[in-house]
């Protein structure tokens, strides 16, 4: 196996390198991909979409459809390692760990008769000793708000700035995973549950398909935002700039929910305990 | 760009890669192809491309170094090549 | 010689690309451990989104977001600002391979639990003997 | 609305799929029958504009508004108007006919599982329909992963052969990126009839050629073409019986509707079978593929697993007939692609009801079949005909035409390839029909383990096969029809 992919492997290098000689330099201004088609995405964008980032304009409007189908894999991605992994039929553990959060003390409680989760004071665990980092878990919380925040106006500021929904959407997500890890994934699970987070993603992708289907609806093409004007009362040019946020905040709930519902999903091989 | 920084992060990103295949440890092989994907981040940046690098910040050296992390932390680190 | 240099120079940025997509490729074909293939999957795409990233370079231009001073004198030029379509398209692919990351892992762990190895030969010698 | 129907047919499933899925977690009786509306009203959108075209000419749709080069655009012609049918159809079958076998196997998780259905659909008919090089990846990995997943729902070995099929895949789908790559960095567009223009002021150019190259290659192991098929049969055989029936039709021959739609509409069939001189090298290939996945189909003992070798023959017999470059010989391949998909619909469908009443389908579990299970066994009989070439069904007619193809350009080589071929799956069929009829006084007389329980599947899965197996015989009577009017325009003038 190893001889053979050594000779697949350089022969399609020779293959590809020959071909190079004949590529436009590096960096060179004049190649055909800068003459032909982009040059107008960069000379309009302001014109036709009123936003400044020719990236964002592109990405949601000129190529809209391709980024409704970015947003749709990772979709599938995110239902597809749910359905690979995710255990329904847990078996109840006959004794279950829990820490008493002041002492530190771990109890070993046989049968649940009574559950120990409604007092304050207790926490569940998984396995026999899980470390207590106090100093993680604070300085966690201190971070996770201004993560989000941060995130927030990646979404938001997407149109001026590099950034945009699917960057905020795995921020956002980022700083849920980094709750799920520093504490544990249940009391990460407690803030967002799996049924929100599945709904979150499905909404998502279906409000930037919902967006495209409603200029449809209004008599224009799929995704032709311009349409959007004859409900808001705003010119074509602005509508198209307010349909990419529209569509914009669509990928990040996407993305967020379907990252969370990945890492959920990996790091507990789908029993949804503690994780990692 | 400078040229010769430019040869160094892309033998860096070179070295990244070919260590990450070679290393006989899962986690130190998800760790280092966390480097890689963070080089060529940096790569992009100057090139001009500045939303994907930072797509590539977030999602390459972010969350798909998770993903790895989180497997390997549930199947094994063990590998014989 | 000095030709061989002015396309050294011109061409060394694809070359570089070009081998570290083979890595990658190699990686999947000749490796044996399921994680590993992954690893080398996952340099094959982000090397080809190297790639697709530098075509869209152009020497002297600037990050493709317009500047609004310049627009209200009514002069963008296409030249002064890097190509934005290969980003946009490398966006996608990315998402792409963060995705089929997320796939391949699960299926690791899934054939894991099965076999208790990640080793490509000695799960098939495990099915040889069932 | 009839303007808009090209929209219609992507964006219908990818609600609906979003929508099952939200579902799932409702109220999950309401998956099955939402995602039927979504498929039937696909399905009339796919036939309506397929009558559309047939009527009027091929239709162009702006997505977002956008002119061609700019924005991205859908063209249907007459090509891909019989493919979309075909594909939509099939899905509409396959939906109702899975869902009694889904529900027994997967309770659990049945929102996602249809919704990933839903996602494959959508995925198939966008690659279809789209004209844009770099669209059509993004939906060839919108079909892939839900393929995966769906593949290894399956038990025993189905999640390695699943990873087995993501590294082929991923790998697959990263050279056709390549090639696309390689196009764009010579011309700077994206568009496949601007790409066309453009490249036929680029004929010589070494980029060009690798380009098509590796396009090419792709291509192939995306669908299986012989010495790139590694990955096939295991993963169709381990995959869930109900899912193998929308996966293993699909998939491949619209991989080869890809290639066709880039070899003619993109590099244009002077540069493709002339510039190259590769057309002769890839026919050879094509008589390897035939020969010997017939080869290996004989030596299995599982009828699921010989017929994931018989698909890989059909491969080999599209290929082959395509790259012949003649008139003949691609009417054959085009006809053989719509044919092909209802073939393999039928064979799966018929497979798929054997598993649902048998612990697995090798021969000797097949045993007293056909007294049991009469329609099912009748409806696997119309498909063997067809894969055989026997008059009335349809499969007659498309190797009709690849063998006047072959005749044409003189390549006594895929000629015999195709009649060895013919002559082993009669052989292959044959066997399995000895099995399951000639075996079942013996097995009456052992009274054997599953003898008394076994009995004909419920009437949701029979109707479905019934009504397939008609259709082939349906999509035969009428081939003459097909060809003038549907595969004739979708080749190009330049083809002699």
């Amino acid at each position: 196996m190893k001889i053979l992919g050594l000779v697949i492997v350089t022969l399609t290098g020779a293959v590809l390198i020959w071909a190079t000689g004949e590529f436009p330099g590096w960096g060179d201004p004049n190649s055909p991909a800068s003459l032909h088609v982009s040059p107008r995405y960069i000379e309009k964008t302001l014109e036709e979409t009123s936003v400044p980032n020719a990236v964002t304009s592109v990405l949601a409007d000129y190529r809209g459809y391709d980024t409704m189908f970015e947003t749709t894999v990772i979709f599938a991605a995110g239902v597809s390692c749910f359905m690979l992994l995710r255990l329904f039929a847990g078996q109840e553990p006959e004794a279950v760990h829990y820490r008493h959060l002041l002492t530190g003390l771990t109890l070993r409680v046989r049968r649940r008769k009574e559950s120990l989760e409604e007092l304050e004071e207790f926490e569940r665990m998984d396995s026999l000793w899980t470390p207590h980092d106090i100093i993680l878990r604070t300085l966690c919380r201190f971070l996770i708000p201004f993560i989000q925040l941060f995130a927030l106006y990646v979404i938001a500021h997407g149109h001026h700035s590099p950034g945009g929904g699917f960057q905020g959407g795995v921020i956002l997500g980022a700083s849920l995973i980094l709750l799920a890890i520093a504490q544990d994934m249940r009391s990460a699970l407690d803030r967002v549950r799996e049924r929100t987070l599945a709904m979150l993603s499905a909404l998502g992708v279906s409000v930037y398909a919902g967006t495209g289907a409603l200029c449809l609806l209004l008599g224009s093409n799929f995704l032709d935002y311009a349409a959007l004007a004859k409900v808001i009362w705003v010119d074509p040019v602005g509508a198209r700039s307010l349909g990419i946020f529209l569509v914009e905040v669509g990928v990040g709930m996407a993305v967020m929910a379907t990252m969370i519902l990945i890492y959920h999903n990996l790091a507990s091989e789908g029993r949804l305990d503690e994780g990692l | 760009m400078i040229w010769q920084l430019d040869l160094l992060v892309l033998s860096l990103v070179v070295i990244c890669g070919i260590g990450a295949l070679v290393i006989k440890d899962l986690l130190g092989s998800a760790i280092l192809f966390g480097a890689y994907s963070f080089m060529m981040c940096v790569l992009w940046a100057v090139m001009g491309a500045v939303d994907v690098a930072f797509t590539e910040a977030s999602v390459g050296a972010g969350v798909s170094t998770v993903f790895f992390v989180a497997a390997v932390f549930h199947t094994t680190r063990r590998t014989k090549d | 010689m000095e030709d061989a240099l002015q396309l050294l120079i011109a061409k060394y940025n694809y070359w570089i690309y070009i081998t570290l997509m083979m890595i990658g490729l190699y990686g999947v074909i000749a490796k044996n451990n399921l994680v590993k293939k992954i690893v080398g999957m996952s340099i094959f795409q982000t090397a080809i989104i190297l790639f697709f990233v530098s075509m869209g370079m152009k020497k002297g231009a600037t990050i493709p977001i317009v500047v609004h001073e310049e627009a209200s004198h009514g002069v963008i030029r296409a030249v002064d600002y890097i190509n934005p379509l290969p980003h946009v398209l490398m966006l996608t692919a990315i998402v792409v391979a963060v995705s089929t990351l997320g796939v391949a892992l699960a299926l690791a762990v899934r054939v894991y639990k099965k076999y208790g190895t990640l080793e490509e030969d000695e799960i098939l010698e495990q099915i040889r003997k069932s | 609305m009839t303007e808009h129907l090209p929209a219609l047919i992507v964006v219908v499933p990818l609600l609906s799929a979003f929508l099952v899925f939200a579902l799932g977690w409702v109220k999950r009786e309401l998956c099955f029958p939402v995602g039927l509306c979504g498929l039937g009203v696909v399905a009339w959108a796919c036939v309506g504009l397929l009558v559309q075209v047939l009527e009027s000419g091929p239709v162009t749709y702006k997505l977002g508004g956008w002119e061609a080069p700019w924005g991205i655009v859908y063209v249907v012609d007459t090509l891909n108007g019989m493919v979309l049918a075909a594909v939509s159809l099939s899905a509409f079958i396959q939906w109702v006919w899975s869902a009694p076998s889904l529900l027994r196997q997967f309770p659990d998780r049945l929102g996602a599982l249809y919704g990933l259905q839903m996602l494959f659909v959508t995925g198939l008919l966008g690659i279809t329909v789209t004209g844009d090089a770099f669209n059509l990846y993004v939906l060839l990995e919108i079909a892939s992963i839900t393929a995966y997943a769906l593949i290894a729902m399956g038990e025993e070995r189905a999640a390695l052969s699943s990873l087995n099929y993501v590294f082929m895949g991923t790998v697959g789908a990263c050279f056709y990126l390549l090639g696309v790559g390689y196009l764009y960095i010579m011309t700077g567009t994206l568009n496949m009839a601007d790409l066309a223009r453009l490249l036929t002021g680029l004929h010589g150019s070494r980029a060009i050629q690798v380009a098509f190259l590796i396009t090419m290659v792709g291509l192939w192991l995306k669908m299986a073409f012989f010495p790139l098929h590694g990955w096939l049969p295991n993963a169709y055989t381990h995959a869930p019986a109900a899912l193998s029936g929308l996966i293993a039709p699909l998939m491949t021959k619209v991989m080869v509707y890809v290639m066709i739609r880039i070899d003619l509409h993109v590099f244009g069939p002077s540069y493709s079978f002339e510039k190259l001189g590769l057309d002769r090298a890839v026919v050879w290939l094509a008589v390897l593929a035939v020969v010997m996945s017939s080869v290996l189909a004989l030596a299995q003992r599982d009828l699921k697993r010989m017929l994931t070798y018989v698909i890989l023959m059909e491969v080999g017999y599209m290929v082959g007939g395509f790259w012949l470059g003649n008139r003949s010989g691609m009417t054959g391949a085009v006809l053989h692609l719509l044919n092909d998909v209802f073939m393999t619909l039928c064979a799966f469908l018929a497979v798929g009801n054997l598993l649902y009443r048998l612990q697995g389908c090798s021969f000797p579990e097949l045993r007293g079949a056909f007294s049991k299970m009469p329609f099912t066994m009748g409806g696997l009989v119309a498909t063997a005909l067809s894969i055989v070439g026997v008059p009335p069904t349809c499969g007659f007619f498309s190797k009709w035409y690849l063998l006047l193809g072959a005749l044409e350009a003189e390549h006594y080589g895929f000629l015999a390839a195709l009649i060895f071929s013919s002559l082993v799956s009669m052989v292959l069929f044959f066997r399995v029909f000895e099995w399951a009829f000639f075996s079942s006084q013996h097995e009456n007389a052992e009274k054997g383990h599953t003898g008394s329980s076994l009995q004909e599947a419920p009437a949701q899965m029979v109707v479905p096969l019934l009504l397939v197996a008609a259709g082939l015989i349906a999509l035969g009577l009428f081939s003459g029809e097909i060809v003038s009017r549907i595969v004739e325009p979708a080749i190009p003038m330049a083809v002699s």
